[in-house]
Formats: C-alpha cells, structure tokens, sequence
C-alpha cells in the first residue's frame, strides 16, 4: 500500500508539472480535479492497514467528502464559471510554460531540500508528502501569480490548497471531523464567493483578465492619466 | 532653590498678561468670532508652558510629565500658529511648526533612552538637537521665521519671549540630571553649545538684517539672541571645564547669570517688539517693511515703545539688553585672561560672536525702526494709518517697565548669582547708563537755552541735497538701508532680487521697484530639499503598489520564502 | 498575554460591532442617496455585518488553533461581500484582491497550523520556527503587516465606512490574537527566531505604512496605511514583550501598554474612519486635494478629524503617546531609532494631509450631511477617554 | 584728578580735529584754517537755532544730544589716570566704552533716517555696513589687550605695559596698534574710508547723515565725533604708550600721543586716496586679519 501511495505523490508532482506547462483551461481543470480525487484517497492509501486494522468511518468520510468537493464539486465549478463567462479557453502566461515548468522543476529540488533540513523521520510516505506539499503548494502560487485571468487564480488556488492537504495526510495530522469539514466548508465557500466575484467582473469589467484589476493603488502621481478618484455628478 | 524655575516662569507670566491683554484689542473685526479659539489655544498654550516648568522639577525621577507637557505646548502652540487658518502661508508654517516640536520630541525620548553614563555623550547631542528644535538652535530654527510670521502678534510674543527660551531651561535640566562629577563632559557640553550659540548669534541677524517682513526679522532676531544665551552658557561650562583656573566658579557663575539674565531681557523686549509688529500690522495691514514708513508721527507710541525696546535688544546701553551682554563679554574676556588656550580660544571666539552678532544687530534694528517708523510713508494704508487702542500700547508699555526694572534686577541678580565677581563693572555700565540719560537730558535743555526764541524750532522741508521736494519715494526703504551689507553676504545669504516694472508711462516710472526676498539658508537649501528628495524617494517606492495583483502575490511568496530560510538557517 | 488580549478583544469587538452597526443605520441610507443605489441589498448587509462579528467572535473563542483558522477564514468570506457593497468597478477590485491575497495568506496559516501541531508532536524546534514563519505570513496577511499588507489599502478605502472600521479595528486585532496564540505555545529556544521575525516585519510594516502616506492623495488610504503602521507597532509590541523577561519591573506596565495601544488604535481608527466616510459623503471624493478648508465649510467635522489625526499620531493626550513612549522605551537602540524615524516620517504627513483638509479656503462646498452621522466619531473618542479615565481610577 | 583731566580732554577734543586739519593745510600748501576753527565753529553754531525737516518726530529732535551724551558717558569712563582713576572709570569694561560710542551711532543713524531724505538714507546704510565690520576688530584688539595685560577692564587694559614687557611683546603691540589705527580711522570716517571734509557728495558716510542737521544739534554733532576722535587716539595711545608712574605725566603723555596721531592721520589723509565703497570692507578684514595675528604672536611667543 505504502508504494502505491508513493506512485500517488509521484503522480502528484508530474500533475504539477504539467499544470505549470498546460495551455489549455479544461486541460488545467481537470488535471486539478484528479489532484483532488488524490488528495481525498490519500489518508486511505497512507493508513497503515496491516498493523491499525481498519480505520475509523470518520475518515471514510473525509475522504469521501475531499474527494468529492475537491475532486469533483469544485472543479465542476470552475468549469461552469469558464462557460459562463464565455472566456477564452486559453491560460494567458505572464512567465512563459517553459519556464514555468523549469520554476517548478526547481521547486520540486528546493522541497527536497527544504523537507531534508527539517528532519522527517517518521514514514516514507510523509517522507515523500513533505516536499510534494511544498511543490504543489509552489505550483498554486506560481498559478496565481504568473497566469492572467481571474479563474485561474482561483485554479491555482485550488492547486495551493490541495498541497496544503497532501501535508496533512501525509503527517497524518487529525483535525477532527468538524474542524476538517469547517475546512473544507470554508474552502468550497470560498471558490463559490470567487466564482460569483468572477461573474461580476465579467458583468463590471467586460472581461476577467486581471490586468484590468489594478486600477486601484498608490501610483496615480506617477500616472496621472489613470488617477480617477470617484465623483459623481 | 527653584532658581531656574523662577527665571523661566516670570516670562510666562509676564509676557503672558501683556500678551493677552494686546490680544484683547489685536483681534478684531471679523475675527473676533474665533475669540473662543484664541482663548483656548493661548489659555492651554500657558498653563502648558506652566507644566513644563513643573515637570521639569522632577525631571531627573521621571522624564514622562516633561515629555507630555512639551508635547503638550506644541500642540497648543501650533494651534495659536494656525490661527489664521485660511491662509496658505500658514497652513505651511503650521506644518513645519509641528513637524520641528515633533522631531523635538522624538530626540528627546532618544536621549532620556540614552541616558546613562555609557552613552552621556550621545544623549547629550539628541538632547541639543531635542531642546535645541525648540530653542532654534541652526540649522534646526527653520521653523521660528515660519511660524512667526504665520502666528497672531501675541502669540509671536508669547511663543518668542517664553516658550523658546524652555529649551534651556530643559537642556538645564537635562544637565542638571548628572552630577557635576562628570567633569570630562563639560567640554563637550560647552564646545557644542558655543559653536551652535555662535553659529546662531552671527548667522540668525545676518538673515534678519536681510528680511523685509518685520516679524520675520524679529523672528530671526530671536535665533540670534538664543545663540547669545548658547553662547553665555557654552563658556560657562568651558571654564568649570577647566581645571587650573582659580576663580572658575565665579567666571562661570557670571556667564550662566548673563545667559539667564539675556533670557530674560529678551523675553521683555522681544515680547514688546512683536506686540509692536502685531499692531502695526492690525493698523497698516502689512508687515512689509517696504510698504510701512512714516508711522512715528501716526503712531507715536507704539513708535516709541518699538524704538525704546529695539535699541535695548540690539543691545545698546542704557537699557538692559547691555547688562546681560555685559557680563558675558566680561567673563570672555576674563577667560582670555586666564591665558590658557583652551579658554583664550572660546573667549576669542565669544566675545567676536557677540561682536559681530551686536554690530549686526544695529543693523537689522536701524532697520525696522527705519523702515516702520521713520522717513515718510510709502503707501496709502501707512499714511493713513491711526494708533491703536489704548491696551495695546499699554501691554508694550508693561514689558518696557519690566525692561527698566531688569537693570537694578539683573544686576543684583549677578551679584549673588556670581558671588560679586566683576558686579563693579556691571554696577559701572548701570551708573554709565544713568549718566548718559542724564547727560542727555541736560544737554537738551542746554539746546533749549542756547537757542534764540526759547527753542521754538522751525520746520523745514527735507533738504536733499538741492532737490526741493522730496517724495517718499526718494526715501531710503528698509530694503535700501542694509543693501551694501546684503550684497556683501549675498553668497550665504542668497537673497533674490525682484524687479517690479513699472505700469505706468515710461517717462513717470512711479510704481517700479526692487523687492528682495532672502530665505532661510537651513530651509531652502537642506530641509527642503531633503524632505523633497525624500519624498520623491518614496514616491518612487509606491510602485510596489501598483495595483497589479500578480505583484502583489510576487511579494507575499517572495516573503515566505525569506521567512522560511530565516526560520530553517537560525 | 493571551488571555488578557483575549478579554480586551472579547469587549472591545463587540462595542466596535454596537458603534458601526447604528453608524450604518444612517450612513447607509444616506450613502445610498449620494451614491447611486446600485448596491447588495441592506438586510444581506446587515446580515453579513452580523456574520462577520460572529465569526470574529467565534475567532476570539475558538478551542482548537485549527478552529480558529476556520474562524478567522470564515471573516474573510463574510466580510468580502461587505467591501463590495457597492457594485461597482472599485469595489469590485478590491474584493476581487482581498478575497485572493487574504485566501492565500489564509492557506498558508492553514500549512503553518499544521506544521505547529506536527511540531507538537515531535517536539522539534525546526519545525516550530518554519511553522511559525508560515503563520506569521499567514495571519499577518490578515493583521495587514507589510509587505503582506497590499490587500488592505484598496479594502479599507472602498468598503463603505462603517466596514472599513470594522476591518480596521476589529478584524486586524482578530488575526493579531491569532499570531498571539501560535507565539504563546512557541518553545523557548525558537524566542530568538520568532521576536526577530516579529520584530522585523513589524519595523518593515511601520516603515511601509510611512512611504505609502508621503504624498498619498487618497484620505481612506491614509488611514488604511495608518492602521497597517499600528499593527506593526503593536506586533513590535509584542515580540518587546516577549523578550521581557517577566521578572522586570516595567513588564506589567509593558503588558498593559500593549492592550491599551490595540484598545486605543481600534477606537481611534473606527472614529476616524467614520468621518472620512462622512467626507466621502459630503464631498463625494477620497481626494485630499479635493476637500480644503474644512474648518470653514464643515467645522465639526474640521475639529473631530483634526482631533482623531493627532490621537492616532500619538499627541497627548492621546494614550497612543504613552504607548509609544513605554515602546521606545523597551525597545533595542536600532529598533526605537528606527520607530522614532519612521513614525515622524508619519506624523509629517497625516499631518501635510490633515492641515490641508482642515485649513484654507474651502474648495468646494460640502453636502449637508444629517447630524446624526457625526455623533459616532465623537462618541467613539468619548468612549476611549472614558475607557482611559476608568483605568486611571481602576 | 580725575574730573579734571575729564574736563581737560572734553575741552582739548576740537583741538585735534585742529591739528590733522593744520596738518592736512600744511601738506596742500595751503594757510589752513587754524588750530582752534573748530572753537569758533561750535560756539557760532550753539547759539542758531536748529531747523527740522517737516516730517521729522522725536528721534531727530533727541538724536543729537543723545549721541554726544553717550560720547560724553565714554570719555567719563575712559581711564584718563591709568591706575588712579575714578572707581568708574577703573572697573568699567572695555565692552561698555565701545557700545556706548554705539549708542551714539544708532541714534545718529535713526536720525537720519527720520529726515527722510535719500542722501541722508545712503549715509546711514554705509554706516551700518562699516560699523559692523569694525565691531568684531575692535574685540580682537580688546581681547589681544586682554591677553597682554591679564585684565578684562578697560583701566587695566590700557595701564601700559612695563618696560621689559613692552619690549618683548613689540611685534604684537605693533600690529594690534596698526590694526587699532585702521578702525580709528573707519570710526571717525577719515580719509580711506570717508572723507570729512566732503559735504554734499555722494561718496561720503558720516557727513551725509548730518545733512539736515544745523545749529546748535550741528554743534553737537561735530563736537560730538571731535570728542569721538580724541577718545578713540587716546585708546590707541594708551595701547602703545608703557606704564608711567606719575598721573599727570601720564595724561600729558595721552595727549601729546592724541597730537601725534591727529598729525599722523593729517598725514595719511593728504597722502591717500580714498578707497573705493566696495572696497573698504576688504581693507576692514585686513585689519581683522592683522589684529589676529597679533594675537597669535602673543600666544605663541
């Protein structure tokens, strides 16, 4: 079992790889869906089932749950808000996928080194989930900050929070059941807020490219023709 | 017991009444519906002062009541600078004033911080550079020819004749918190006190002698006359500094009584003069020395009063502005005495200052007195300018007695304060003074008696030189009277030259004119621009919020990261 | 500390909610006349309002730390519609930004949290200083510590003012309770890491807030980076505190200090906010520029917004002067320069600002704004003196 | 003693004003106008009435009598006996003597102003100009005196030196003495730097001031600065001459001296030139420069 969840995490860092380099928004969407599928299987592949026996139903239910809104709910979403918004099907890159790819690449050597200066010492498997955390939570970030439009911003937010759960269960890291669904409650409420907030850019903006989301700042000395503090007549 | 804290109060309260009792008549017309401002701003800026004197009495136990009661006076003062709150000057100079008490404060918590006997030295900088913000010490008195000006007349009084002089009553105090055992100290305390004291003296009435504006000159004025305290106190602790001379007890007891005495004679005589200022001001409209002329006959009183107090502050005997000068010089030149270097350098160095510093002063008061009083007037609102209500002249009145009375005062004061070192010559210069208002008076009434038909005098019209009807045009501005002197500073001073063309026909060039304006050098040629570069430094900084979110999360990840190796390296 | 910022926060968010609650009774209507009324409909308003005090609340109370990110997660969702509350491209904006930057500050508290309670396992130092670093990022993306602070600017000004208060005065308290609760359960050998840290981002936040007010046109960002300045003291604050040690004499005046400074900071803050929304109101601009001579156009307003800018700079009586007085006091020689330098650098232009508002000839002339809108700026720095005088006679 | 030797200096001042324009008529080959003209003139002009210009006030009816009272308060002062003067005249400082010769300016100066007129304005501005530059030599002068003779008042300042003393120090007492000279002739507006006998041109200074003054104020004026000239040559001679035992010895000494320097000055008067406006400032550091040297010849000898 133990290797199986090992060939998950792999998975998982390949998964990054590819987002960083994906082109395509439905290519992204779902390749942040099956993240999620994982991420919701991953304490059931890390329980170490010969020694503890079975396992709580709590933890069937995480499971099940993460798996559902991670993997299926919120990914669903996403891909409602895209048609919706009629936009185009394509991730605008700030840094280029090549170099996306090359960025993660490094984090993924950066975790390693990270996670080794944090002596792990407990399970292969949270051996390896320490920096695969690290990676997956990098790639979100570099989702967020290198790609234009607003959904992906949120996809990379996603990517963020699935790193931060790959953590949890790979130190095995027990919330309890209410705080653990709080968790997840907070963060399918969020992507909701986020994508209703998209559709009203849509509406406001005529467009959910983020550029046109920097109106507000400290600059306006510097660009007078921007400087358009609110009067009505 | 309590002797500074007495010398430091009697302006307060002195300067205070007088003060009031001109702004009862000063603010008028349209403005009087701010009286309840006034009132409370000039009320709390009293009592403020009061505090401090008290808390400085416990200074040394606990600094926090003097922090509060000077930041206290600040605020309560710049609300009496803001008077006049429409203005654009004076919103500026309300500004500068409360960003120079601010910084004042700020250096003081540094220094109370410091202060222990490891870091002594470098509490007793911020502690100059503190008080110092307040006294006007150069480069740090920017604010006093802005805020002056800005300020309602009494409030100029009050703030010149007794809230900068807390300063010292404050760097005192702040002294006064070690024991004298720290010998070494008094050097450095008395070298940074004389450069900055004659730095101040010189520079302060040269910059006066080159304004036009009458209360920036007064306010100018008063960096010089804080310089001359700096000065009386710097040498004061040179000599207890030194350790081979017999009678330094008595020397230094006569500079640090001049230098209290001086606090005081300026207090009189420069709360007069700006009450003076205010009421010329209240009557001609203007404070521009240029546009006054010719207000002696139309203001004979307050013209008098002017004349009296500016002559006692430009430091001519009789009156009492010698006195304190006097013993000074005296103990400079006791100094120089000595013959040891050390104490021949600072003399030399003191006694030139407040040389140049007296000269100079002549200077800039022949000036005002000129330009105001004297000659004919040189606009419509001089010529048609009356004397104020009683009250105001009576409030001048008040402080040139007080002025008198200085001189019999200052000089019992010096003797005990001095142990009678040198109170002959001071007593001397006191009876010289008396003998030359004698002398003055026997030798008019020597005129009247010389002179055919009982010295009934004739007028006549001004003879210029063949020219028969003099203008006021023709008369020499204030502008025109310290022109050569000007011109030979000009590097330093930087004084700009207006040329106001004339709008009438070419052959009747009536109305054209020079106007100069000379700025203060610390403002315009450091804080300014510093502050500017600054600002424009940080301006440039806003980029980083530059609205663009990917930026924005650049930085957060960019922090984390930095974060992180802190927290994996240490 | 943690229990007495706990108590402090559990009386002061409630009085903040009471205040801008009935402040909104007559800001909104009036806001609505004045502004268009494209806007969320007020019982969701008020609802959200009430949500958001809850969450803060449950924040304050939470058993478990990762109960409490729920919590503090919670405000963020609660509170974003509010800043939006007008739909309008602005608004819009900045919910847009805080909803993302304070989500991934929220997440990587989250991992922080996790890291903490993993290091509560294993005991390693390690572990707590990188869980640590993670939380300070995270929730100080919430407290608005620089350079995590970017949301908060573009939050503060275009939410509608009684929201801005709330934001500035409860919820930045919020999450600094929460940065409080991790550092309270750090081990002693990570001290040194975690007051540094603090330390630093609090100087940094400090030194923020005074580059962004220099030249700064708009009067709610002012404000906005004033309240990212006084987070930064309060977390300098802290780490000061927790280098004390307890034995000192002066540390019970330190710790009270401490409350008294977020006590004063919160109060002060939410007055000021209200008459900046006033002025937005009146004057239906955010430009400094714009709005001049207050003292003859609008003079309450002149004299209540003069007042709260010297409370809030620090000006006696202002108990923020004693606070930053016993904070120079404590701190290291570099740090309590550097406070001096940057704090003047403030003062000089909330100051620059607030002359130019208050003083000269007025502009343009100001709408007549209903009376009632007035009495909650007065009434919060009333309170403030009366919570002052009550602690002198406690 | 002492007031008789005050009266004999106030009553020999016009005659050194005689002398350097003896002195000055012997060197133009001209008759001059005699030793005592001056005599003549005072008593002519105190008995004339004193017209004034219309818009003058107090400051110029008052100035004239002011002025020469404090030039009378200086020559009280002034420690005509050396060691045997008057109390007064022993403890008071070399500071008040000079300020009370200010005095007097200052007053001068606001009279002119008062007057008005545009000459008399161009007079008071060069005065202020000129006064200011003599202010700080005259202290360094005082101060080198004060290192010579280890007292701070002016009587012990100018007691004299002895003999071995004054011999050692010769270089020093030089040129502060030259130093001194140079400010003597700037304070009573000689030749370099003014011209007296210049009435009514636009390049004279002290004389400009008095252009609306007449009679008996006239009187005042001109014995006023006569007084002024013989009490400034005196300091100078005091400075140079050492230390006599007999008082009356010594106050002949002081006057022959004053003589000396009244010829000296008609001397340099009928052999210079004088300087250009702008350049007379220059020439005044000159002095400043020479009277520190003096000083530093003294220390570091």
């Amino acid at each position: 079992m133990l290797t199986f969840s090992e060939i998950i995490l792999a998975l998982f860092l390949l998964a990054n790889l590819a987002l960083a380099g994906s082109g395509r928004l439905t290519h992204a969407i779902r390749l942040v869906a099956a993240q999620g599928i994982a991420v919701g299987a991953l304490p059931l592949l890390l329980w170490d089932w010969q020694s503890a026996g079975i396992p709580e139903c709590r933890l069937f239910i995480i499971a099940a749950v993460n798996a559902l809104v991670k993997g299926v709910a919120m990914p669903m979403l996403l891909g409602y808000a895209v048609r919706k918004i009629n936009t185009k099907r394509e991730l605008e890159p700030i840094i280029s996928f090549t170099l996306s790819r090359l960025i993660v690449f490094a984090m993924i050597i950066g975790s390693f080194a990270i996670a080794a200066r944090l002596h792990i010492h407990e399970t292969v498997a949270s051996e390896l989930a320490v920096p695969v955390a690290f990676t997956t939570m990098g790639t979100g970030l570099l989702l967020i900050a290198a790609r234009k439009k607003a959904v992906t911003q949120v996809l990379g937010f996603l990517v963020l929070e699935n790193g931060i759960s790959v953590f949890g269960s790979g130190l095995l890291i027990e919330h309890g059941i209410i705080v653990e669904l709080g968790i997840l409650l907070d963060i399918f409420a969020l992507a909701f807020i986020l994508g209703i907030t998209i559709f009203q850019i849509k509406r406001t903006f005529s467009s959910t490219d983020t550029d046109k989301l920097n109106n507000l700042g400290d600059t306006h000395l510097m660009h007078p023709q921007r400087h358009h503090h609110r009067t009505h007549a | 017991m309590f002797l500074l804290e007495t010398i430091f109060t009697i302006p307060i309260i002195t300067v205070g009444l007088a003060a009031a009792i001109h702004a009862t008549a000063y603010i008028h017309g349209e403005e009087r519906r701010h009286f309840p401002r006034f009132w409370g701003f000039f009320i709390s800026t009293i009592l403020s002062m009061a505090a401090v004197i008290l808390a400085g009495i416990f200074v040394a136990e606990c600094e926090l009541p003097l922090l509060v009661a000077w930041e206290a006076m600040a605020l309560s003062s710049a609300g009496l600078v803001a008077f006049d709150s429409t203005k654009k000057s004076v919103r500026k100079a309300t500004w500068i004033y409360l960003l120079a008490c601010h910084a004042g404060v700020a250096a003081l918590l540094l220094t109370f911080k410091l202060n222990c006997s490891a870091t002594w030295t470098a509490a007793f900088f911020l502690a100059v550079i503190g008080f110092g913000l307040k006294i006007g010490f150069p480069p740090f008195h920017s604010w006093l020819p802005e805020a002056h000006p800005a300020a309602p007349a009494p409030a100029s009084a009050v703030m010149s004749g007794a809230m900068i002089p807390l300063g010292f009553y404050g760097l005192l105090k702040f002294l006064s918190i070690h024991p004298m055992t720290l010998t070494p100290n008094f050097e450095t305390v008395g070298w940074t006190l004389l450069a900055i004291g004659a730095v101040g003296a010189v520079g302060g009435i040269l910059f006066a002698v080159a304004q036009t504006n009458l209360k920036k000159l007064l306010a100018f004025s008063s960096v010089e006359n804080m310089g001359i305290v700096a000065i009386g106190l710097g040498i004061g602790f040179l000599t207890l500094s030194d350790s081979n001379c017999s009678e330094k007890i008595h020397i230094a007891g006569l500079c640090f009584g001049g230098a209290l005495v001086h606090v005081l004679n300026h207090a009189f005589l420069k709360g007069a003069l700006f009450l003076g200022a205010g009421s010329i001001l209240r009557q001609t409209g203007t404070l521009d020395l240029d546009k006054m002329g010719g207000l002696m006959r139309r203001m004979p009183f307050t013209g008098a009063l002017f004349t009296l107090n500016a002559i006692g502050l430009a430091g001519m005997p009789p009156f009492n502005g010698f006195i304190g000068e006097l013993a000074i010089y005296i103990s400079a030149f006791a100094m120089i005495a000595t013959g040891d270097t050390t104490l021949v350098v600072a003399g030399f160095v003191a006694a030139i200052a407040l040389a140049l510093s007296g000269g100079l002063a002549v200077a800039a008061y022949a000036k005002a007195i000129g330009g105001a009083f004297l000659g004919l007037p040189r606009t419509a609102k001089a010529a048609e300018a009356a004397e104020t209500p009683r009250r105001m002249w009576i409030a001048m009145t008040i402080l040139t007695i007080l002025s008198v009375a200085m001189i019999p005062a200052s000089i019992c004061f010096l003797r005990y304060y001095a142990n009678a070192y040198a109170t002959d010559a001071l007593t001397g210069a006191a009876i010289a003074g008396g003998a030359l208002v004698a002398l003055a008076v026997a030798l008019i009434l020597v005129r009247r008696f010389t002179c055919p038909r009982g010295g009934i005098v004739t007028k006549s019209p001004t003879w210029d030189c063949g020219y028969h009807a003099p203008t006021a045009r023709m008369t020499y501005t204030a502008t025109a009277i310290t022109q050569p002197l000007v011109d030979f500073f000009r590097k330093f001073l930087r004084t700009r030259k207006y040329i106001i063309p004339f709008k009438g026909a070419p052959e009747d060039p009536t109305d054209a004119a020079i106007a100069t304006e000379t700025d203060d050098i610390a403002l315009s040629s450091f804080w300014r621009p510093a502050f500017t570069y600054i600002a424009r430094l940080f301006q440039r900084a806003h980029l980083l919020q530059n609205g663009s979110l990917h930026l924005y999360i650049l930085i957060v990840i960019l922090a984390v990261l930095t974060l992180l190796a802190f927290a994996l390296a240490s | 500390m943690e229990t007495n910022l706990k108590h402090l926060l559990l009386v002061l968010t409630p009085v903040l909610f009471l205040l801008n609650l009935v402040h909104s009774f007559f800001y909104l209507p009036h806001s609505d006349r004045t502004e268009g009324s494209h806007h969320i409909p007020h019982w969701l308003y008020y609802t959200l309002m009430t949500a958001f005090f809850g969450a803060m609340m449950f924040a304050l109370t939470a058993s478990s730390l990762p109960l409490m990110w729920v919590a503090v997660e919670l405000t963020t969702l609660v509170s974003a519609p509010l800043i939006a509350y007008r739909r309008e491209k602005g608004s819009l904006e900045a919910m847009w930004k805080y909803l993302l930057i304070c989500s991934i500050g929220i997440s990587l508290a989250l991992f922080g949290t996790m890291l903490v309670l993993h290091a509560e396992t294993t005991r390693s130092v390690r572990w707590y200083m990188a869980g640590f670093a993670f939380i300070l990022a995270g929730y100080g993306t919430k407290t608005g510590l620089a350079p995590f602070h970017s949301w908060l600017p573009d939050a503060h000004s275009e939410a509608p003012s009684p929201v801005s208060a709330l934001l500035s005065g409860a919820l930045l308290n919020c999450s600094l309770f929460a940065i409080v609760r991790f550092r309270e359960i750090m081990p002693p050998e990570a001290n040194h890491f975690c007051d540094t840290a603090m330390i630093a981002l609090g100087l940094l936040s400090v030194a923020t807030a005074a580059v962004f007010m220099v030249r700064q046109t708009d009067f709610k960002r002012l404000l906005a980076y004033s309240s990212v300045e006084h987070m930064g003291l309060a977390i300098i604050f802290y780490a000061i505190l927790c280098m004390t040690p307890a034995n000192v004499p002066h540390m019970e005046f330190l710790a009270i200090a401490f409350l008294v400074h977020i006590a004063s900071h919160s109060l002060i803050k939410t007055a000021l906010f209200a008459i900046a929304g006033n002025l937005l109101l009146a004057f239906r601009t955010r430009a400094i520029s714009v709005v001049h001579g207050l003292q003859v156009s609008m003079k309450g307003h002149s004299w209540l917004w003069l007042a709260g800018i010297l409370l809030i700079c620090g000006m006696p009586p202002s108990p923020l002067f004693f606070t930053e007085y016993a904070l120079v006091m404590a701190a290291s020689l570099p740090v309590a320069s550097g406070l001096l330098i940057f704090l003047f650098i403030v003062f000089a232009a909330m100051m620059k600002a607030a002359l130019s508002m208050t003083m000269g000839k007025p502009l343009a002339m100001p709408e007549k704004l209903p009376k009632a809108l007035g009495a909650m700026p007065a009434c919060a720095i009333t309170l403030l003196f009366t919570a002052i005088i009550m602690m002198l006679f406690a | 003693m002492n007031i008789i030797s005050i009266i004999a200096a106030t009553l020999l001042a016009p005659l050194f004003i005689g002398i350097t324009n003896q002195t000055k008529a012997f060197f133009a080959g001209r008759k001059g106008p005699g030793l005592f003209r001056l005599y003549a003139d005072l008593a002519k002009l105190i008995r004339k009435s004193c017209p004034r210009p219309e818009h003058s006030t107090w400051i110029f009816a008052s100035a004239q009598p002011i002025a020469l009272a404090s030039v009378l308060t200086a020559a009280i002062v002034f420690p005509w006996n050396g060691p045997a003067s008057s109390s007064l005249s022993l403890s008071a400082s070399a500071a008040l003597f000079f300020y009370l010769l200010g005095t007097g300016r200052i007053f001068t100066l606001l009279a002119s102003l008062d007057a008005g007129s545009a000459f008399e304005g161009m007079g008071s501005s060069r005065e202020v100009q000129f006064s200011t530059f003599l202010e700080p030599i005259i202290f360094i002068v005082i101060g080198f005196l004060v290192l010579f003779s280890g007292g701070t008042s002016l009587a012990s300042l100018l007691s004299g030196a002895s003999t071995a003393a004054w011999t050692d120090n010769a270089v020093p007492i030089a040129l502060a003495a030259l130093a001194f000279y140079v400010v003597f002739l700037s304070e009573n507006c000689r030749v370099p730097f003014d011209d007296p006998e210049t009435h009514l041109e636009l390049t004279m200074i002290h004389e400009a001031m008095l252009l609306d003054t007449a009679g008996a104020d006239l009187a005042f004026a001109l014995y006023g600065s006569a007084l002024k000239f013989e009490l400034t040559a005196a300091f100078l001679a005091m400075m140079i001459l050492p230390r006599f035992d007999s008082s009356i010895i010594r106050l002949l000494a002081v006057f022959g001296a004053v003589a000396a320097i009244a010829i000296i000055t008609g001397i340099v008067e009928s052999t210079m030139a004088r300087l250009r406006f702008l350049k007379s400032p220059l020439a005044l550091i000159g002095a400043a420069l020479i009277a520190s040297l003096a000083i530093f010849f003294a220390l570091y000898r």
